[in-house]
């Protein structure tokens, strides 16, 4: 294929990514960045997500559509319950020390993991997107929905920054994350606020899940990825800023698909991989960081 | 006694236009500052002043914007804490600073193998020694977690004392303890003085004017007078500069 | 009692211990504990990063690769003989850790965690794409006329488990040692405060780079020791999984412990053993265990009991 | 797993019988425990142990499934039929997580802790490769059903076989000639970038150009990769033919982004059907592909030339005419696979009975009338097809067939001969010793 068109088709491949992944680490930037809880669990929210997503569509059987609205709602919202108990009966217990909060969640992270094993099995599910169209350009077709799941996400990032930016919620959240013994001897519940952010954090990487599961497959082992990426993506961004975040995804989600024009796929995946490490290396604090960590 | 500003060679400690600047804020500004050999020097001004990023540039934990730092005669400007230290300073921090979930004497031990790591018993008596004079070797064995504040700012002076420093730089070391203690404290200091020089950085006008030799002020980052203790107490400048910010 | 008495009769007892279980435990666990000990060795030298310097390091599996291809790859391709092939193996772990070491160390933290990551992410794609000579993910077979050290055939699985138990022993002893030379004891210093071990004037970077050195080292011995003794070298073993592996031991066990990684190396081994009887989702049962332990036993089963009743513990 | 609890029956007597031994025989070394054990069992008539490396979970798993199902079953009917020499014959299922450290873990729990007379059933190369030399070095015959080109390579030792299933290098090289004939000559391959993909790249690649093919693009798929589409505009313009083969969990996803990247004008395409088993031909998205190829070892749909044999085997297994499970048309089979679990139980059978086999003393005799096949006919035993096992090289080689999608199944287009999957020897492992 010619060189212009390849390039345009990386890009939307990148974008779709970026999107997704924006969303996915979003929701670990602000549970770091509020809670200084490195939630290691974060991919299994998302896999849950999916997972949801499948049982949700299996289970009201209408139009595609229908269920996916319904998933694009139930699934954010049971991943954030279930993180909010997780905060609850684990986290909270153990004083939000970063190092047990770790291997916590890394606990956590496996029974999640298992548990959908047992329940929803070792397969990779399809789930149908809400419509399946495709257009054609002169070199290539393209699913009209992965522009859909672009749009979507950026609502929903918009949707973040106007509830962080403009409401009340934000302003509690900003306070913690700002001084937790202050906000508490502001009267701020800061429990329940954590309980609150862990759960957002848990329903932002669902949402992203419910947007991608309709190209990829629902499988109990898909959390892996976007974990490590987000985890990149977060520390590139400069920990616990949102914009920084949103940032390095674009950067991360497009470097993967327009390297991938360059080289052979594998070599690409190397060079986008050290490239990641050589930023951090060189930036401890990620591109958009303060100085002093 | 050095006279003010002069370069005289027993000077054991030299800055020249010492300057620190974080974007922007001017935190030390141009200081040219002389510490001879044997003295206990103590460096005072109000909150904000810039004696703790003064002192941090001394011992490299803060890098210079600009100017010289030279320390027994030789630059160190351009050198690594560490190696500082190991030239002969020791510095005790501001905020408690000590290897908590260790020994009383593994904290001392530390501080001392660092010269002595060779011979293991010559280690155990500096130990020791150190310990008991800050009063706390009964107490050798225990955490230093379990310890009170007070005892754990002496912990910290007797790691000073492990080093067996040419230089000790004390950053308000009687800050938040009990009279009993910082009696204690000025008998601690008055046994060492004579062997080690010591920049004390200190609030408590008492424990200044009763234990320093030599006294420098410092303001928004400049030195606003230098003298004995005398001097300094009838010095108009200094009155009005702390009367002036409180 | 002296302390290092102590810990000399505890650590002596335990290798005299393994040795006697050697000609007494019936075959299937014999197999199991030649297996666990280089595990173990595997995590001793995690520990020496993590436990005792504080770097929590995600791509200890690059070391452990790096033994193992190290060792494989010049039996498979140059004929190397297996003494020739393990020193390979050992040196290209040290290599590797070193500039990993070099570079990784400009970064502290969460940073530390992602870059290692990310270099043990390019092993093991490097694998991949170097497949002619790796296989890839199938990997190859270390055939059994060139698994013969000293004249001794470790693929006879008494002389396998004593080859284990003496890489055990060898490893045991250094550490220890380690750990208990003044080295040792500021890497616990800048666990516990680097700030403070810096402005005694201890030089921070060099002990990093030394931990990180002798911890992938150990590791990729590890490695290199347990292709040769099982026979295989695979691409399974550069994943992100097995980086994983090892801090889940020493948690278990007891990081900052000499004994630890043996104990929690041991004990996940059964776990999973046992448990894969009962449920094909036996991982479930790895993740209780370690959400129970930070909410009970923050310290892992050794470290529980250094804290309760032996204060000696190295 | 009821079938452990019978293990444990007569196990306590065993497990001090044998640490007794272990004391005794501890300096000559814990090598010859197996001997002892072996004697300690052969003189009981209690049911013959298959141990069954199964990938329970790990991504095999959706073949695990289907492998356990077909294994079950093969079980079932050969103890109706009264069993292997008179004894039953039980089934010890172990999940080895599609892990190659896993696997040699669970070879060695079937040797020395469950007593298994056998090892079997493993499918996923690297598992096979990692396990088989604890297989040859506890003496335990191990029959894999992986369709890798290990065993015949002479990568692994005399007690590895695969009589069950054609390997990968025949698979590949049957199917140039259709393929150069009848879709054309200028091939891009899409693989999976580890070995089993670089085995279709290279086997297919000189297949190809014996027929006056050639490859004119290789795309090699990093397999933590998820997402496809942007590899597609490397296949060249003037490419007749792409050649495909994914396996994981993504396979789906390759094969709609395929079909959305072209859309109606697309080159021919030819794949192996490894990237959609277990996948249902009706998930949407999929339309595409008909008239698309299939190389398939087992036709998953039953076709019109159906033989009585395959009847009896989908009955036996619960499959329906479409390759999907009896209970849940969702749940589609791996057809092109786990056939080979039930070729491979009789096949044993079949060498148990000539060689007398008593217990684990008689392995060797085993491995040697196994290898001691050779032309084995279509029957209900091998519904899949005759074949000719090669002694020499532990390989079995079959018919493979080509089938085409029309409407939504896969009707057959093609059967290969055997002969189009031979190739010359790479080993004799006769002549390696037990």
């Amino acid at each position: 294929m010619d060189f212009g068109p390849y390039l345009l088709l990386a890009s939307l491949e990148g974008a779709v990514q970026s999107a997704v992944l924006a969303l996915t680490a979003v929701g670990l930037s602000l549970v770091f960045g509020t809670m200084r809880v490195v939630n290691v669990a974060h991919g299994e929210f998302f896999m849950l997500g999916a997972v949801l997503a499948w049982w949700v569509t299996t289970f009201v059987g209408l139009h595609p559509a229908v269920g996916f609205i319904v998933a694009l709602v139930v699934a954010p919202l049971a991943a954030g319950v279930i993180a909010a108990a997780a905060d609850l009966t684990v986290l909270k217990r153990l004083k939000y020390d970063p190092e047990s909060t770790i291997v916590a969640t890394i606990g956590i992270l496996y029974i999640i993991q298992q548990v959908v094993l047992m329940t929803y099995g070792p397969d990779a599910r399809p789930v149908q997107a809400p419509f399946s169209h495709r257009f054609y350009t002169p070199w290539f077709g393209y699913s009209s929905y992965k522009l859909f799941v672009i749009g979507i996400a950026i609502l929903l990032l918009l949707g973040v920054w106007v509830l962080m930016a403009k409401t009340r919620i934000g302003l509690i959240l900003r306070a913690t994350q700002l001084d937790r013994e202050m906000a508490q001897a502001f009267g701020i519940p800061v429990e329940r606020v954590y309980a609150l952010v862990f759960g957002l954090g848990a329903a932002l990487a669902a949402m992203a899940a419910v947007l991608i599961v309709p190209i990829q497959q629902a499988h109990y082992l898909m959390g892996g990825d976007p974990l490590l990426l987000s985890f990149i993506v977060v520390i590139i961004g400069g920990l616990g800023s949102l914009m920084g975040t949103v940032v390095a995804a674009v950067l991360i989600g497009m470097s993967d698909g327009i390297i991938s024009v360059f080289f052979t796929p594998t070599l690409a995946k190397i060079l986008a991989t050290l490239l990641v490490a050589f930023v951090l290396i060189f930036r401890p604090n990620g591109l958009f960081g303060k100085r002093s960590s | 006694m050095a006279a003010l500003g002069s370069t005289a060679p027993n000077n054991l400690l030299t800055t020249q236009g010492l300057s620190r600047n974080f974007g922007g804020l001017q935190a030390v500004s141009n200081v040219n500052f002389d510490l001879p050999e044997g003295q206990i020097r103590a460096l005072i001004g109000p909150n904000g002043a810039g004696k703790t990023t003064f002192v941090g540039m001394l011992c490299g934990r803060i890098s210079a914007s600009a100017g010289r730092v030279a320390f027994l005669g030789e630059d160190v400007t351009m050198l690594p804490a560490h190696k500082r230290i190991s030239r002969g300073m020791a510095y005790t921090f501001q905020i408690t600073s000590i290897f908590g979930r260790l020994s009383l004497r593994e904290n001392v031990a530390l501080a001392v193998r660092r010269r002595l790591a060779g011979n293991p018993d010559q280690v155990q008596g500096e130990v020791e020694n150190a310990l008991s004079r800050v009063g706390l070797l009964d107490r050798a064995d225990q955490t230093a977690d379990d310890l009170s504040y007070g005892h754990q700012r002496l912990l910290e002076i007797a790691m000073g004392l492990g080093q067996k420093p040419r230089l000790l730089i004390l950053d308000e070391p009687t800050q938040g303890l009990a009279d009993s203690e910082i009696a204690d404290f000025k008998n601690l200091i008055r046994s060492m003085a004579g062997q080690t020089t010591i920049l004390l950085i200190e609030h408590n006008m008492d424990v200044v004017m009763e234990m320093a030799d030599f006294i420098t002020v410092l303001n928004f980052g400049e030195i606003l007078a230098e003298g004995s203790p005398e001097q300094i107490h009838a010095n108009a400048d200094v009155q009005a500069a702390y009367l002036g910010t409180g | 009692m002296s302390d290092i008495r102590k810990s000399l009769v505890l650590h002596g007892g335990l290798i005299a211990l393994l040795l006697l279980l050697g000609f007494v435990l019936p075959a299937y666990h014999h197999g199991n504990l030649a297996r666990v000990m280089v595990l173990a060795v595997y995590a001793m030298g995690y520990n020496v990063l993590f436990g005792y310097t504080g770097l929590l390091s995600l791509g200890h599996a690059m070391f452990f690769a790096a033994g193992m291809y190290g060792m494989g790859l010049t039996i498979q391709h140059l004929g190397f003989s297996a003494e020739a092939a393990l020193l390979t193996g050992v040196v290209a772990a040290f290599v590797l850790s070193t500039v990993v070491g070099l570079l990784a160390l400009r970064t502290t933290g969460v940073a530390f965690m992602i870059v290692t990551l990310m270099f043990a992410q390019t092993g093991y794609l490097v694998v991949l794409y170097f497949g002619e000579w790796t296989r890839g993910d199938e990997g190859f077979v270390i055939q059994k006329a060139s698994r013969v050290i000293a004249g001794i055939d470790v693929s006879d699985p008494g002389n396998r488990y004593l080859a284990a138990l003496a890489l055990f022993a060898i490893c045991l002893w250094i550490i220890l040692k380690l750990v208990q030379a003044p080295f040792g004891k500021v890497l616990i210093a800048i666990r516990e405060n680097e700030d403070r071990a810096r402005m005694l004037g201890y030089d921070i970077f060099r002990h990093k780079l030394i931990a990180v050195i002798v911890s992938g080292t150990i590791s990729g011995t590890a490695g290199a020791f347990y292709g040769l003794l099982f026979g295989y070298t695979g691409a399974s073993f550069a994943t992100v999984q097995y980086s994983i592996f090892p801090l889940l031991w020493v948690l278990l066990g007891g990081a900052g412990t000499v004994t630890g990684p043996l104990v929690g190396a041991l004990f996940m081994f059964y776990l999973i053993d046992i448990t894969s009887g009962l449920t094909s989702a036996y991982m479930l049962f790895a993740g209780i265990a370690l959400v129970l332990l930070t909410l009970f036993a923050r310290q892992g089963l050794v470290g529980e009991i250094r804290r309760r009743f032996a204060p000696w513990l190295p | 797993m009821s079938n452990k609890k019978i293990v444990s029956v007569s196990d306590s007597r065993r497990k001090a019988l044998k640490t007794l031994a272990a004391g005794a025989g501890a300096f000559a070394g814990m090598s010859t425990l197996p001997g002892l054990v072996g004697y300690a069992q052969s003189a009981s008539s209690e049911p013959i142990r298959i141990g069954f490396q199964v990938h329970r979970t790990g991504i095999g798993a959706a073949y695990g499934r289907w492998y356990n199902r077909t294994t079950q079953a093969a079980a079932k009917m050969i103890n109706a039929a009264g069993g292997i020499n008179g004894r039953p014959v039980e089934i010890v299922a172990e999940d080895d997580g599609t892990d190659p450290k896993r696997g040699a873990e669970v070879v060695e729990k079937f040797a020395t802790q469950h007593k298994c007379d056998i090892a079997f059933g493993t499918l996923f190369s690297h598992v096979v490769i990692g396990s088989a030399p604890r297989a040859g070095e506890l003496k335990l015959p191990y029959f894999v059903v992986s369709e890798g080109h290990h065993v015949a390579s002479g990568m692994l030792n005399r007690y590895t076989l695969q009589p069950g299933i054609t390997d990968v290098k025949s698979q590949v090289q049957a199917m140039a000639p259709y393929v150069a004939s009848n879709l054309g000559k200028k091939v891009t391959m899409i693989y999976p970038d580890f070995a089993f993909g670089h085995d279709h790249r290279d086997y297919f690649s000189a297949a190809i150009e014996k027929q006056g093919g050639k490859v004119i693009q290789k795309i090699a798929i990093p397999p933590t990769e998820s997402s496809f589409t942007k590899y597609f505009p490397k296949i060249p313009r003037d490419t007749d033919v792409i050649y495909h083969v994914m396996v994981g969990p993504a396979v789906l996803t390759f094969v709609k982004e395929l079909g959305e990247f072209y859309g109606p004008n697309k080159p021919q395409i030819f794949g192996f059907i490894d990237s959609l088993e277990a996948v249902d031909m009706a998930s949407p998205g999929l339309e595409f592909l008909d008239g698309t190829y299939f190389w398939e070892a087992n036709p998953r749909y039953a076709q019109a030339n159906q033989t009585s044999h395959d009847k009896a085997f989908r009955a036996a297994v619960g499959v329906d005419d479409n390759g999907a499970s009896v209970s849940d048309s969702k749940d589609v089979s791996t057809y092109s696979h786990m056939f080979g679990c039930w070729e491979t139980l009789y096949t044993v059978k079949a060498g148990m009975e000539a060689a007398g086999y008593q217990g684990p003393k008689d392995r060797a005799k085993l491995i040697e009338a196994v290898e001691a096949m050779s032309h084995i006919p279509l029957s209900d035993e091998h519904p899949q097809g005759a074949k000719i096992f090669n002694g020499k090289t532990h390989q079995v080689f079959g018919h493979q067939y080509i089938t085409k999608v029309t409407n939504g199944k896969l009707v057959l287009a093609h059967t290969t001969s055997i002969e189009d999957t031979l190739y010359p020897d790479e080993v004799d492992y006769t002549k390696k010793s037990f």
